[in-house]
């Protein structure tokens, strides 16, 4: 199981509050009992964890009608075991996000998911959850994860039954310890830019001129320059 | 006469042993993160006043009545069935049926009197 | 409103490490919360009401549909439908985009009938630009119009029985609107939303196969109809939730504008496609079934046999299908073909214009009015003479049908209240937009 | 659909009943409107649906709109279906908007409204049409059973669908924009 980038990250800071004594109480706790776990157990539990997902019926709009084929004997998400859509918050370890989440329903999505127990997972199905898709207006939240953690976005408007099984694989694969790298940590990209950067987070000058010349594309630098000089003009 | 009694101990344990593990193996290993609204009452999405102190209509309780009475009577029906079958006497099947026709003219009765349709 | 909720953050085993905070201090539901005073101590035990939430996340609601239901017992004393926790603004949408752009946006707003959303809309600018679409491009229409409403009460079947507890029928109605969809996707691409449909006619002609899939399908789907009827008409669980139940007199629903199977329930013989033929309506004969009691039962007998007379319209709209154009070929609305381009100067002009800045139409407003599978759809567009319309209002079948909602349910059982907004069909991407 | 002709004669029976109701008739596309004050709005509608021979007894739809460069900047419209004899005509009530002056868009909380009459007592259909005509727009409809917000966040302030308001949304995220948007950095 490679160590994330950010996972050790936050792992040195917590590890460095234990030294300094500042971890306690409830941190203190499950810092502790992580430790105890083996990985063996955990291979296990997750394992288990991944075969047996079952999801919240939360069907919002047309991705909920995909979401519903996707239970159908055609589609047949038994197969992976998660065709037992459970209706209550507390049964359940996995919502789909099918549809686009209006500004009123935000509070409700976000209240169900806290009441959701642990461990648990989220998919936003669809451009609309993901990022507002084409309602790019005053009524819809701009993507689920502007109010909650999402952990698998399905593009497509609505996805097929395919495309949410493929989504639900990538989920599982997650749950089981071992995720596939999102693009940007395959690329080890931040922003939208179009060039890899590499392990230093600077991109190597040839490689902008390389990436620059391929796309004919100002480069960084020259986007920054020649805003600033914008802004003072 | 403890051999006849074995098998159904050996079920109780087994099934005690595989309902314990699962309950103990979930408090344990479960990720434990709670947070204020989690401990809320879930009444679809929405915070709820729902007090502790509910109290429920008459009709509820009646309804529950008549279950209990009819459903313990199916409970008197399972040894029969093994004893019929052991015994092999016309008698036992007559006893049972006497006792079903008694609770079928209660059932009759309660049935008339209205109290089976909800009010 | 959106940029000031919390990003929340979480730790878990999940690879990511975040740090978590307290999630939804700020995200209090701004829906009024509704106080309750305990007011069960004045009314002796019996009178015992209670206010319950079947609120916006309920496997019941067939959407995001909240219901403030007054209790007593069992019994629906009062209720109030809250509605918009699915509003999209559409409406809204839809003006800063030009007409050639609106279909995707109309579409997805009654997601299970996108046919005659598009149609709605379609057809109201053809009539405001004058254009006249050839008939090979309105039998196309109406042929996936009417699939389009077989697809949408088999969805429907599907869920309301499973809300009665017939498990088994989703599947099978499922199973049917897999076929419908592998037809659609054969002819326009797309198993939903497809954007089938533009202004001037439709926007590529039926592949070869496709005729005869479609009539291998309108030759299975009536035994598959007999299948469900087989497993409910005489199914008495399904008899005793949906006989005498949620009854509304014609008047009372003529009073609320409902329109559609729920006014056809109760012996109101009113289709737009039999009184007011759009498109090629007038060519086909089909019956209008209409029920008698106007009950859940009634419903859904006249939503079976509308899936049956769907499938002898598709039958005759494929015999007399005629040949010829599929789209309107005025240059200022349709786009020219591309062979075109590469010979003729103006129609390269036209191709520019219109995939620039799209066709303007002259100022003007009208309502047009269709029937989809849940009632009257109209479509109200008022153009100013830009490219992009003043103003697109969608008169939804369900938004209206609901408010008849109240009069089925107050006074019977909660059971009853499920069977009944099972039987109306709302879809809440309809009554929100 | 009433022709031309038939649209006047309908015209002048609605002034008969009261003076200076009908504005105008217009007849394009097929669709007869009649232009009406806001305060006659009841009678026109009372009287083409009571008159035997008229017998317009269904509203089929309730819809607002803002033509915002027009001086009455709103316009409430009134389908109404005959279902005999399968005729559709259309009222429409032109409303000024009494707060043209100031420009803040209902942010002041004694925020003057466009009004007009509730038709819910003639037309029992229009009740949820009326609330959303109040919730996108601001028309306050007098006399309605309960006027509330029915589709926007009870609490949400300003009316949506007016011209002026804004559409609101995010920009899509690309490399010239990264910066200004905002939490561009995940």
């Amino acid at each position: 199981m490679e160590i994330e980038r950010e996972s050790l990250r936050a792992r040195q800071l917590r590890a460095r509050d234990l030294l300094r004594g500042d971890l306690e109480g409830q941190d203190l706790e499950k810092y502790v009992e992580e430790r105890l776990l083996t990985t063996t157990l955990e291979n296990a539990l997750n394992w288990g964890r991944a075969n047996a997902l079952f999801p919240l019926t939360f069907g919002l709009a047309c991705c909920a009608i995909e979401m519903m084929s996707m239970v159908t004997s055609r589609y047949d998400i038994a197969r992976f075991g998660a065709e037992a859509f459970r209706a209550s918050p507390r049964q359940a370890d996995m919502i789909i996000l099918s549809g686009r989440v209006s500004i009123k329903m935000a509070p409700v999505v976000r209240r169900v998911y806290d009441q959701m127990l642990e461990p648990k997972w989220v998919i936003a199905m669809g451009a609309c959850s993901s990022s507002a898709g084409m309602f790019a207006n005053y009524a819809v939240v701009q993507g689920a994860d502007k109010f909650m953690p999402v952990d698998i976005h399905i593009p497509g408007c609505p996805p097929r039954p395919e495309a949410l099984l493929y989504g639900f694989n990538k989920l599982q694969k997650l749950v089981r310890g071992k995720p596939d790298l999102g693009w940007r940590q395959r690329y080890n990209a931040a922003g939208t830019e179009e060039w890899a950067r590499f392990e230093s987070g600077k991109p190597s000058p040839e490689a902008i001129e390389r990436a620059a010349v391929a796309l004919e594309m100002p480069t960084l630098e020259e986007v920054q320059r020649e805003r600033e000089r914008s802004t003072d003009a | 006469m403890l051999q006849s009694y074995l098998p159904v101990l050996v079920f109780a344990g087994l099934g005690i042993l595989v309902g314990g593990t699962f309950a103990l193996l979930n408090s344990i290993t479960g990720p434990r993160r709670p947070n204020p609204i989690k401990g809320q009452p879930y009444e679809c999405g929405l915070p709820t006043h729902i007090t502790r102190s509910f109290r429920f209509g008459v009709s509820f309780y009646m309804i529950a009545m008549l279950f209990i009475l009819f459903d313990i009577e199916v409970v008197f029906l399972y040894p029969v069935g093994v004893l019929v079958h052991a015994t092999k006497s016309v008698f036992v099947l007559g006893e049972i049926l006497v006792f079903v026709a008694l609770l079928l003219v209660a059932l009759v009765f309660v049935w008339r009197r209205g109290a089976l349709d909800w009010k | 409103m959106a940029d000031d909720l919390l990003r929340d953050e979480e730790i878990t085993e999940r690879g990511v490490a975040r740090e978590m905070e307290d999630p939804s201090s700020s995200l209090v539901d701004s829906a009024e919360i509704i106080h309750r005073e305990p007011e069960g101590e004045g009314l002796e035990p019996e009178q015992e009401v209670l206010t319950i939430n079947m609120g916006p996340h309920h496997p019941a609601t067939h959407g995001v549909l909240r219901l403030i239901v007054t209790l007593q017992g069992e019994q629906v004393i009062d209720l109030k439908p809250v509605m918009g926790y699915l509003h999209t603004g559409i409406e809204k949408s839809c003006e800063d985009k030009s007409y050639w752009k609106v279909i995707p946006f109309v579409e997805r707003m009654d997601y299970l009938s996108y046919f005659f959303q598009m149609e709605a809309f379609c057809g109201c600018v053809e009539r405001l630009v004058e254009l006249e679409i050839p008939p090979r491009a309105k039998y196309l229409r109406v042929l996936h119009m009417e699939l389009n409403r077989i697809m949408s009460h088999l969805v429907w079947l599907g869920t309301s029985a499973l809300d009665l507890g017939a498990i088994s029928m989703f599947w099978y109605c499922f199973r049917e609107r897999d076929q419908i969809l592998d037809l659609f996707e054969m002819s326009t691409g797309q198993r939903m939303h497809t954007r089938f449909f533009q202004v001037g006619g439709v926007f590529e002609d039926i592949p070869l196969g496709f005729e005869k899939k479609v009539r291998e399908f309108c030759s299975v789907m009536p035994s598959r109809i007999d299948q469900y009827e087989a497993l409910l008409d005489r199914n008495e669980i399904f008899l005793h939730r949906t006989r005498e139940v949620g009854i509304v007199s014609r008047e009372r629903l003529l009073e609320l504008g409902v329109t559609g199977p729920l006014l056809r329930a109760a012996g109101e013989p009113w289709d737009l496609r039999k009184v007011d033929p759009c498109l090629c309506y007038g060519d086909f004969d089909f019956n209008i079934p209409v029920g008698t009691v106007g009950d859940g039962y009634d419903r859904y007998r006249v939503r079976l046999q509308e899936m049956r007379e769907s499938v002898r319209i598709i039958e005759q709209a494929l015999d007399g299908l005629p040949e010829g154009p599929w789209v309107a070929d005025d240059r200022k609305y349709v786009l020219p073909p591309r062979d075109e381009l590469s010979t003729s100067m103006e129609s390269l002009i036209h191709h520019f214009k219109l995939v620039t800045e799209g066709f303007r139409v002259p100022p003007g407003e009208l309502y047009y009015a269709i029937e989809s599978p849940r009632g009257e759809l109209g479509c109200f567009v008022v153009a100013d003479g830009s490219s992009k319309p003043a103003r697109v209002h969608f008169r939804d079948p369900s938004f209206v049908n609901l408010q008849a909602f109240r009069d089925m349910s107050v006074g019977g059982l909660i059971a009853d209240l499920i069977q009944n907004l099972a039987m109306l069909d709302p879809i809440i991407g309809g009554v929100d937009r | 659909m009433p022709d031309a002709p038939g649209l006047e004669l309908i015209a002048q029976g609605v002034e008969e009943g009261r003076q200076g109701t009908v504005i105008e008739t217009a007849f394009e596309h097929g669709r007869a409107t009649l232009i009406v004050h806001p305060e006659g709005v009841l009678h026109a509608l009372r009287w083409l649906r009571d008159t035997p021979e008229q017998g317009y007894t269904f509203l089929s739809s309730l819809h607002a709109a803002d033509y915002l460069p027009a001086t009455p900047r709103f316009a409430v419209h009134y389908e109404l279906l005959c279902r005999d004899r399968v005729e559709r005509i259309n009222v429409k009530a032109l409303l000024q908007d009494p707060a043209a002056g100031d420009d803040s868009n209902g942010a002041s909380p004694e925020e003057k409204l466009p009004e007009l009459d509730s038709c819910v007592a003639l037309y029992p259909t229009a009740e949820f049409q009326e609330r959303e005509a109040y919730d996108f727009f601001g028309i306050v409809f007098r006399g309605h059973p309960d006027l509330r917000r029915i589709l926007m966040p009870e609490d949400y302030v300003g009316w949506p669908q007016r011209r002026d308001f804004p559409i609101g949304g995010e920009p899509v995220l690309f490399t010239h924009n990264e910066i200004e948007t905002p939490r561009w950095f995940e």
